[in-house]
């Protein structure tokens, strides 16, 4: 693992522990098209009161099936979109009210890196480009060896910047991806479902990646994903979602091993795994949770 | 449902309302004084100032327009300026004349390309399916008048098989009427089908991809039942799209195969128009086209419904 | 003033009168069989289409054509050398002072609306000219003081003042007879003497016209004749071709006639017309109010090989503006022959070699044909000129006609005996010649021999000035089927005689 | 590895599972139900799949499992005989009961087989349903094509039967836009298992499926196939799944079978490197095995497998896993031979376990 | 850790074949234009030049083509009817693509009333076909060429904005603009930088189809008298021209009708060549 240089950066992170995320009692309702003159337009909520914190250097985990509202929670976190009530306070600021030309001390500290390889990448843009633009946008000088300094760091070599997104592998664009989201030198690195497109052999690379990146970085990790076995690999606490709320927090270890709510424990029964398999489960035993209070 | 027809409704009121105004506005600066066009240039002024009393068009714009729409929502669309007749029956005539020549030549581009397209698509990389898409874009190619005229002269002049112009209202003598309407009917339609051809087969080729055709084929059904029996209705809704734009545009485009066939259609009234400068004979006739071109659109918007479900409620 | 013919009638009907298919036998020559064809009908193709049917509102020469001499009689009319003749006047007398006209009517006349024709409805319709006619035709009529029906056959016309021109246009539709009670729907159902009764107007495409059982003359040989409109020149041939029509009014692409002439079913006439296609000047303009620069540009021009090419070499060459049925006409071409090194030279003195000028075309096909001739001929003596279209009528009249903003344009003056109305300051041409103006006042006051004198001397001053170029005098084209007789050779009048017409 | 060995002990569930040696022979005895020999399929003069051995016997439930680019969904769509245009398929697929070979046969015959004894699900469940036909109608037609139902009203009456099999009640008329993924999904499970077919084909049917609904799918599948006695083939990249459902298993790497043999050997005791490598990535718990809490950096690193898959028909020659392969040695760029037999084999001039013995 | 780069070739766009309607196409467009330019240096007479002597000559070695009624020589007249062909299209294109295009890019960014807005008025003016606009524009300020492309152009911009925004919904909707946000691009350089690059394979195929459509609808205008007036040499008006001749003269129909279908032909393939060449879909999927 190659030594990333990292920026100077004007404030250190405060040594307080005040959360570097915090969401407050979060909603998001979007409107439905009306499909009836008489009744009003039907609304979805996607989100029905979220709360939750993020320590600083923590690595925290949202799991969730399709639907459940994580990705708009997300969202909302990196002020792509905007909650119906509720507050996000991230890093000191609360984000939820600010125009977007106040959001930059949030673009430069909070970077996404996204689950699709083929569409997270401007395929008429060089990878040097790409990697360059959230420095250009925020008008840091974009240097040809702060290029090759963001490859090297994801394991890809410096001649890979003058190709196109279409010439890499979807590992290979997945690294480009986080490359591009350290370019800035963020506090925050957000993942939206990284490794769900990979392949199995390639999914272990990025998620080593991510891992060694973090750890060296002193980064904030944020990791969504629908696969329980991956966050509780890659995370120390996990918020499980189901229907718009967080049914459950907790050390990833203790969400896995004693589930409390019973749609977590629904899914932490379905996971198949080779081991469960060898010791002869059925799919029928994925359905069925553990009876019992949890221990 | 319901919903979707109450929007589109008043959807279709907001643009007629809209295009209303566009056109009155747009040919209130059109140059050239009416009266003084059904005068003649020496005729005094004070002759002209009385003839646009009697038009009416010595009232403010806004006097003229509301009186105009008012009107048209009685059915009442004005005496020409020049001629002196009522409007009304006149485009009642021509639309008549335009709507069946339009609507044939229609269903003979619908005839040609639905098989054409269909074929050209399942059999894409292969022979047949090249030799008909380099016949489609050699007919795409053509313009409808130049068709117009060949057919004249293959099947009216050189074989004497049909009459090579002219117009008979079907009620005053059916057979006549077939036989004037073939020919116009056909460089229209050959023309359009090979236009409509090239979208079957792009529409085809789009259902030929989707998975639930493999799930079909999969199921036991052989290439073209599966295509029948699945496709076909799913590729009608991008078909039905351009049908509806080749309808409203044809609505005026076959003035050029009216000019051919000397068939008295709305486009002919319309150029009249224009050259004599009658105003409101002009405006009448643009804005029934308008008329009709956005009620196609909207009941294009209703049959997209009928044949995608996923339309009738939203989910 | 005189009172002159409007001349934008004539432009108007420029397009028409290549139209115009037939004139006036005379009364006298009664030709075709006298058992008319009961069932028999005709189908004529012309160009252009009325806008009404009304000409006492609408101006147009294609209601005339229509109209005139088939469902309105005037009291006099023209035939086809050009003399008039009478009509529903059985005869008439002039008094020495050529102030007052009595004329002796015809007393089986009826209107199609059952009334007879009488005197009063002949003073009725001179006196409406004046009243309710709102064309600038009207002012033909200026020149009546009074008229009266002296009897029900007799009618008395006083003028102001000696005109030969008022009885010549007593001719044209403003002589035609009106009914007293039958002006209420003239644009849409006209009401008159004629031989033939309006039936139906099928807009856009026909007219049909019905045999007049009731006629007060001799009774056409067709029972119903259809006058059908093509805008397309090569749809009205193929109607020929196919059958749906037996006559083409006028051949408007003339390098087609091959295809009627090789072939024996067809007969082809080809006359005169009164349609000069005038290379017009605005002689007001600095360049071309330069006598030398007008006569260089008519020596420029080899109307020749001009009408060869834009007209298929058909129509005469006319040198003034007289055409040969016009008792005045002189050949006039040789007063400024073809001769390119004169033009340069001319051109060259006038200081006027690489100067613009703008040639503004009507949409009409001899005017696109004839001005891209125009043009190439006069770059070659160094001129240089730029054509544009005006969409015709509306944007050429106002353009033209009226704003007289232009240089040069093409047009065929086809009104009748319109010398003078086409060539004064007032009008577009804006010629101003007060001794063309002096020959004229003479031609209208004087006898018929002084008339035709003074005439000649105007037609002549008028070439010698080059107050326009003469192009040539578009032909009567007429295609029909070989066996339809009666067919005119010569197009001098405003109508369309059917009544002639038989198998 | 030694926890796996412990529950290697541990009782079955359910007897099916258990493949005792004894049992696999008895299933080669019997005649298989599908038996694919030397199935090679290519684009153009690019091979995809090479020289595919494969045999399903009655009742069996094998897996193939492979990344992307493995040509493990070509295969299965090489035996349907529906490979998209251009792509051409060579070598022997037989089908018991059906008395030529699947390829080369024309549409008439392959129509006939496809639905009836041979059927197939698909991985998208959001598009391999006809949007503008109703539920009922479109498994009904499964059965109407193949006449196992004589009219259209017995067809309906007997797909909603069906529906209700794979817990669909009350959807008959219902367009797809208005069910969930996993809801379409079984409707699709329901038409392939329409006629009782002799062999059901999965490929990725859970893939694009919530975990909580694949293994209601699963689960389905599994049914379904036991209560018709089935054949199954089973598609996937998830070795859990395939563990969990599946007895045999084959593994695919660069449109070759690298490996095949009983779930529970090939899991426990992978032979060829790509299998060795793919089962260490892939097992998040082997690498989690540290104390709860602990921060420890060594403990969320994962052994992989280096480079990236090639793209399809860019694969070495000799051996396909060699340029990935950290055994790799000269002899590699000569082909493996197939270690073993048709049940259990490899392909690999360095097996794993062979320093081990 | 390492990972080394994959074949090049790996993803789909790898590699483009050059299909055989995009090479028939661009060769005919690309003729199209060569013939225009020489013409400005170029023709074997001047194309407007009356030889009434030479008038109606069949084809020979002084007029390769023929004279027609003027005794112009055809092939001269053809090589300077390019221009008006180019000029008309690109006239027509111009004016869809300047204002499609945005407005296009516009209704795909926007997702409130605004972009409503746009689309209603896009359909609104779909009610106003090419050629009812045409004649409407030529009554009002003459006709000529300009006049009729410009009104041509303006019907083609519903087509422009429909395709625009659908393809502009599509960028608007990947991961790459959401990382752009991210990285706080605002709008409109997400519209320049992202959007427009990602959607110029569509603006070339519908410019090079509606290429095609105003060359046709050029020679409609001309047939009707409201397309280009002499004596600049026009496909369209030598076509209307000629019909004196049809029995005559064939040839004089002959040419200039190949001359259209053959352009339209070219720009047509050229647009479906440029489609298959883009379009993902039709990339060889394993």
């Amino acid at each position: 693992m190659p030594e990333l240089y990292r920026l100077p950066r004007p404030t250190d992170r405060p040594p307080a522990v005040d959360p570097v995320i915090k969401v407050t009692d979060v909603t998001r309702d979007y409107p439905r098209p009306r499909t009836s003159l008489l009744k009003r337009a039907e609304v979805v909520h996607a989100l029905r009161g979220v709360s939750l914190e993020v320590q600083p250097g923590e690595r925290f985990g949202i799991v969730g099936e399709s639907g459940c509202g994580k990705s708009t929670l997300l969202r909302i976190i990196a002020a792509l979109d905007r909650p119906t009530s509720g507050r996000v306070v991230v890093d000191g600021t609360d984000i939820t009210r600010l125009p977007e030309r106040r959001l930059r001390f949030l673009r430069e500290n909070l970077q996404l890196v996204f689950q699709d390889p083929m569409s997270s990448l401007d395929p008429r843009m060089r990878v040097r480009d790409i990697i360059a633009e959230p420095l250009v946008v925020q008008g840091h000088p974009a240097s040809g060896a702060r290029v090759r300094e963001l490859l090297d760091a994801v394991g890809l070599s410096a001649d890979a910047g003058d190709r196109y997104p279409h010439q890499f592998s979807g590992g290979q664009r997945q690294r480009i991806s986080i490359a591009r989201a350290l370019a800035p030198n963020p506090k925050i690195l957000v993942a939206d479902e990284p490794v769900s497109a990979l392949d199995v052999s390639v999914r272990a690379q990025v998620l080593n990646l991510i891992s060694d990146l973090v750890d060296e970085l002193d980064l904030t990790l944020v990791f969504v994903s629908h696969d329980l076995s991956v966050v509780k690999h890659v995370c120390d606490r996990v918020a499980v979602m189901h229907a718009g709320e967080i049914v459950e927090t907790g050390t990833t270890g203790e969400v896995y091993a004693a589930p409390r709510h019973p749609y977590t424990r629904r899914l932490v029964a379905a996971i198949p795994t080779i081991p469960k398999a060898l010791a002869g489960a059925t799919p029928e035993d994925l359905l069925t949770p553990p009876k019992g209070a949890p221990r | 449902m319901i919903l979707r027809l109450v929007e589109r409704t008043a959807v279709l009121l907001v643009s007629l309302a809209v295009s209303s105004v566009l056109v009155f506005g747009f040919l209130a600066v059109l140059p050239g004084d009416p009266a003084r066009v059904a005068l003649g240039v020496n005729a005094s002024d004070e002759a002209v100032a009385e003839l646009r009393r009697q038009f009416g068009l010595d009232r403010a714009l806004t006097t003229q327009y509301v009186d105009w729409l008012t009107g048209l929502l009685h059915g009442d669309f004005g005496t020409s300026y020049i001629s002196k007749a009522e409007i009304g029956p006149q485009i009642t005539d021509r639309f008549q004349v335009t709507l069946w020549l339009v609507v044939t030549g229609m269903v003979i581009a619908l005839l040609v390309a639905a098989p054409a397209g269909t074929v050209m698509a399942a059999r894409h990389r292969k022979l047949s399916g090249l030799a008909l898409s380099a016949f489609s874009q050699v007919g795409v190619a053509v313009p409808a008048f130049l068709a117009g005229i060949l057919l004249i002269m293959l099947f009216a002049v050189k074989l004497g098989w049909l009459p090579a112009n002219g117009w008979t209202p079907p009620a005053e003598d059916p057979g006549m009427f077939l036989r004037q309407l073939i020919l116009p009917a056909l460089s229209l339609g050959l023309v359009q089908g090979a236009v409509l051809t090239r979208y079957v087969r792009s529409a085809v080729l789009d259902v030929l991809r989707e998975d639930y055709l493999r799930t079909a084929r999969a199921k036991g059904l052989r290439p073209f039942p599966a295509l029948w029996r699945h496709g076909l209705r799913n590729a009608a809704v991008p078909v039905v799209t351009v049908l509806g734009l080749q309808l409203a545009t044809l609505l005026i485009g076959a003035v050029v195969v009216e000019r051919v066939f000397v068939i008295p259609g709305l486009g002919s009234l319309l150029l009249d128009g224009v050259s004599n400068r009658d105003l409101l004979l002009v405006q009448d006739v643009v804005m029934v086209l308008v008329v009709a071109v956005l009620v196609v659109n909207f009941l294009v918007d209703l049959l997209y419904v009928a044949l995608d479900p996923r339309l009738r409620v939203s989910r | 003033m005189k009172s002159y013919l409007s001349p934008v009638v004539a432009l108007l009907g420029s397009v028409t009168l290549l139209a115009a298919a037939a004139c006036s036998a005379g009364s006298g020559s009664s030709s075709g069989s006298s058992s008319p064809g009961a069932d028999q009908s005709l189908a004529i193709g012309l160009v252009a289409e009325p806008a009404s049917l009304d000409f006492t509102t609408t101006d147009g020469a294609a209601i005339p054509q229509a109209l005139l001499g088939n469902v309105y009689n005037g009291l006099v009319k023209q035939d086809e050398s050009g003399k008039i003749v009478p009509d529903l006047a059985k005869s008439w007398t002039i008094s020495p002072d050529r102030k007052t006209y009595v004329f002796t009517l015809v007393d089986n006349a009826k209107f199609t609306n059952g009334q007879p024709f009488t005197a009063d409805d002949a003073v009725f319709s001179i006196e409406r000219v004046k009243t309710a006619w709102t064309t600038s035709l009207k002012s033909a009529m200026d020149v009546v003081q009074t008229a009266k029906a002296v009897s029900p056959t007799e009618l008395q016309v006083t003028l102001t003042k000696p005109s030969n021109d008022w009885l010549f246009r007593m001719t044209t539709r403003i002589g035609a007879m009106f009914s007293k009670t039958g002006v209420d729907k003239l644009a849409t159902e006209p009401i008159g003497t004629g031989p033939y009764k309006f039936g139906s107007w099928k807009r856009g495409d026909s007219i049909v016209l019905q045999r007049n059982d009731a006629y007060w003359g001799t009774k056409p040989h067709f029972g119903q004749v259809t006058l059908k409109y093509f805008k397309d020149p090569t749809a009205l041939n193929n109607a020929l071709l196919t059958g749906t029509i037996n006559v083409i009014g006028t051949v408007q692409a003339p390098e087609a006639l091959s295809q009627f002439t090789s072939n024996d079913k067809y007969q082809v006439i080809e006359g005169t017309t009164n349609g000069e296609v005038l290379l017009s000047f605005n002689n007001s303009r600095p360049v071309l109010s330069d006598i030398r620069v007008r006569s260089a540009i008519r020596a420029a021009i080899d109307h020749k090989a001009l009408v060869e090419t834009c007209w298929a070499g058909r129509g005469k060459l006319i040198g003034s503006m007289v055409p040969p049925t016009d008792p005045w006409y002189e050949d006039l071409t040789s007063v400024t022959p073809y001769d390119l090194p004169k033009a340069k030279s001319l051109l060259q003195a006038a200081g006027a070699t690489g100067k613009t000028l703008r040639l503004r075309l009507p949409t009409l096909p001899y005017a696109t044909s004839c001005g891209q001739v125009v043009k190439s001929q006069l770059e070659q003596a160094g001129l240089k000129v730029q054509i544009d279209q005006l969409e015709f009528p509306a944007a050429w009249l106002t353009a033209v006609l009226k704003n007289a903003d232009y240089d040069m344009s093409i047009i065929a003056h086809v009104e009748p005996r319109d010398l003078g109305a086409v060539f004064n300051a007032k009008y577009y041409t804006r010629y101003d010649d007060p001794t063309l103006q002096q020959a004229l006042a003479a031609a209208d006051a004087g006898d018929e021999a002084t008339q035709v004198s003074e005439m000649k001397k105007a037609a002549r001053r008028l070439s010698e000035q080059a107050a326009a170029d003469w192009l040539f005098l578009i032909p009567n084209l007429m295609v029909a089927d070989k066996d339809l007789k009666g067919l005119p050779k010569n197009a001098i009048t405003e109508s369309l005689d059917l009544s002639t017409l038989s198998r | 590895m030694s926890s796996q060995a412990d529950r290697q002990t541990s009782v079955p569930v359910d007897a099916v599972d258990v493949v005792s040696p004894a049992d696999a022979e008895a299933s080669e005895a019997a005649p298989a139900v599908l038996t694919v020999r030397g199935l090679t399929i290519s684009v153009r003069d690019l091979e995809l799949v090479s020289d595919v051995d494969l045999s399903v016997g009655p009742g069996e439930r094998v897996g193939l499992i492979g990344e992307s680019g493995s040509g493990k969904s070509l295969t299965a769509l090489g035996i349907l005989g529906l490979l998209p245009e251009d792509v051409t398929a060579a070598g022997s697929v037989r089908l018991s009961g059906i008395d030529h070979d699947l390829i080369g046969a024309g549409e008439r015959r392959l129509s006939r087989v496809r639905g009836n004894h041979l059927a197939m699900v698909f991985q998208e469940p959001m598009t391999a349903l006809n949007p503008t036909m109703r539920i009922a109608d479109q498994v009904a037609e499964a059965m109407l094509v193949h006449r196992t139902q004589s009219n259209r009203r017995t067809a309906r009456a007997a797909a909603v039967e069906l529906l209700d099999r794979v817990q669909l009640t009350g959807i008959a008329r219902a367009y797809p836009h208005q069910l969930s993924g996993g809801q379409r999904q079984r409707v699709v499970l329901a038409i392939a298992l329409a006629n009782d077919p002799a062999l059901l084909i999965c490929d990725e049917p859970t893939t694009a499926l919530d975990v909580t609904v694949q293994a209601m799918v699963l689960d389905l599948i599994l049914r379904g196939v036991t209560a018709r006695d089935s054949a199954l083939l089973f598609i996937t990249h998830d070795l859990a799944v395939v563990a969990t459902i599946c007895q045999r298993v084959l593994v695919m790497y660069g449109g070759r079978v690298v490996e095949s043999g009983p779930v529970r050997e090939v899991f426990t005791n992978p032979r060829h490197r790509y299998t060795e490598g793919l089962l260490a990535a892939s097992d998040l718990e082997a690498a989690d095995s540290g104390p709860v809490g602990t921060s420890e950096p060594v403990r969320r690193r994962l052994p992989t497998i280096q480079g990236t898959v090639p793209a399809a028909g860019h694969f070495p020659d000799g051996c396909v896993f060699r340029t990935r392969c950290p055994h790799a040695t000269e002899v590699c760029a000569e082909r493996p031979p197939w270690t073993g037999d048709q049940t259990r084999g490899f392909a690999c001039h360095h097996p794993a376990g062979a320093d081990d013995v | 850790m390492s990972a080394d780069l994959g074949p090049v070739g790996h993803a789909v766009g790898g590699r483009r074949r050059w299909n055989p309607s995009l090479l028939v196409g661009g060769f005919i467009v690309a003729l199209i234009a060569v013939v225009a330019l020489v013409s400005f240096v170029w023709t074997p007479y001047d194309a407007t030049l009356v030889d009434p002597a030479g008038r109606l000559a069949s084809p020979s070695w002084t007029h390769w083509l023929g004279t027609d009624k003027f005794g112009r020589d055809i092939l001269s007249q053809l090589m300077v009817g390019s221009r008006t062909t180019l000029f008309v299209g690109l006239v027509a294109v111009g004016v869809a693509a300047v204002i499609g295009v945005p407005l296009g890019i516009f209704a795909a960014m926007t997702r409130r009333w605004s972009s409503e807005l746009v689309m209603r008025a896009n359909d609104l003016l779909l009610a106003f076909p090419a050629l009812l606009l045409a004649i409407m524009f030529g009554a009002v300020f003459g006709a000529s060429t300009t006049t009729a492309m410009v009104a041509i152009g303006i019907a083609t911009i519903p087509s422009f904005v429909r395709v625009i925004r659908s393809g502009g919904m599509q960028v608007m909707r990947t991961e790459y603009v959401l990382a752009a946000r991210a990285a706080g691009r605002r709008p409109f350089p997400i519209a320049i930088r992202h959007v427009l690059p990602n959607v110029v394979s569509l603006i070339t195929v519908q410019a090079s189809v509606s290429f095609a459509i105003a060359v046709l609808a050029e020679a409609a205008l001309s047939f009707l008298g409201y397309g280009t007036p002499p004596p600049t040499p026009s496909w369209g008006r030598m076509l209307q021209e000629s019909q004196e001749f049809l029995f005559s003269a064939p040839r004089l129909a002959v040419f200039p009708g190949l001359a259209i279908a053959v352009a339209v032909l070219g720009f047509n393939l050229l647009g479906d060549g440029l489609r298959d060449h883009f379009d993902p879909k039709l990339e060889d999927r394993r």
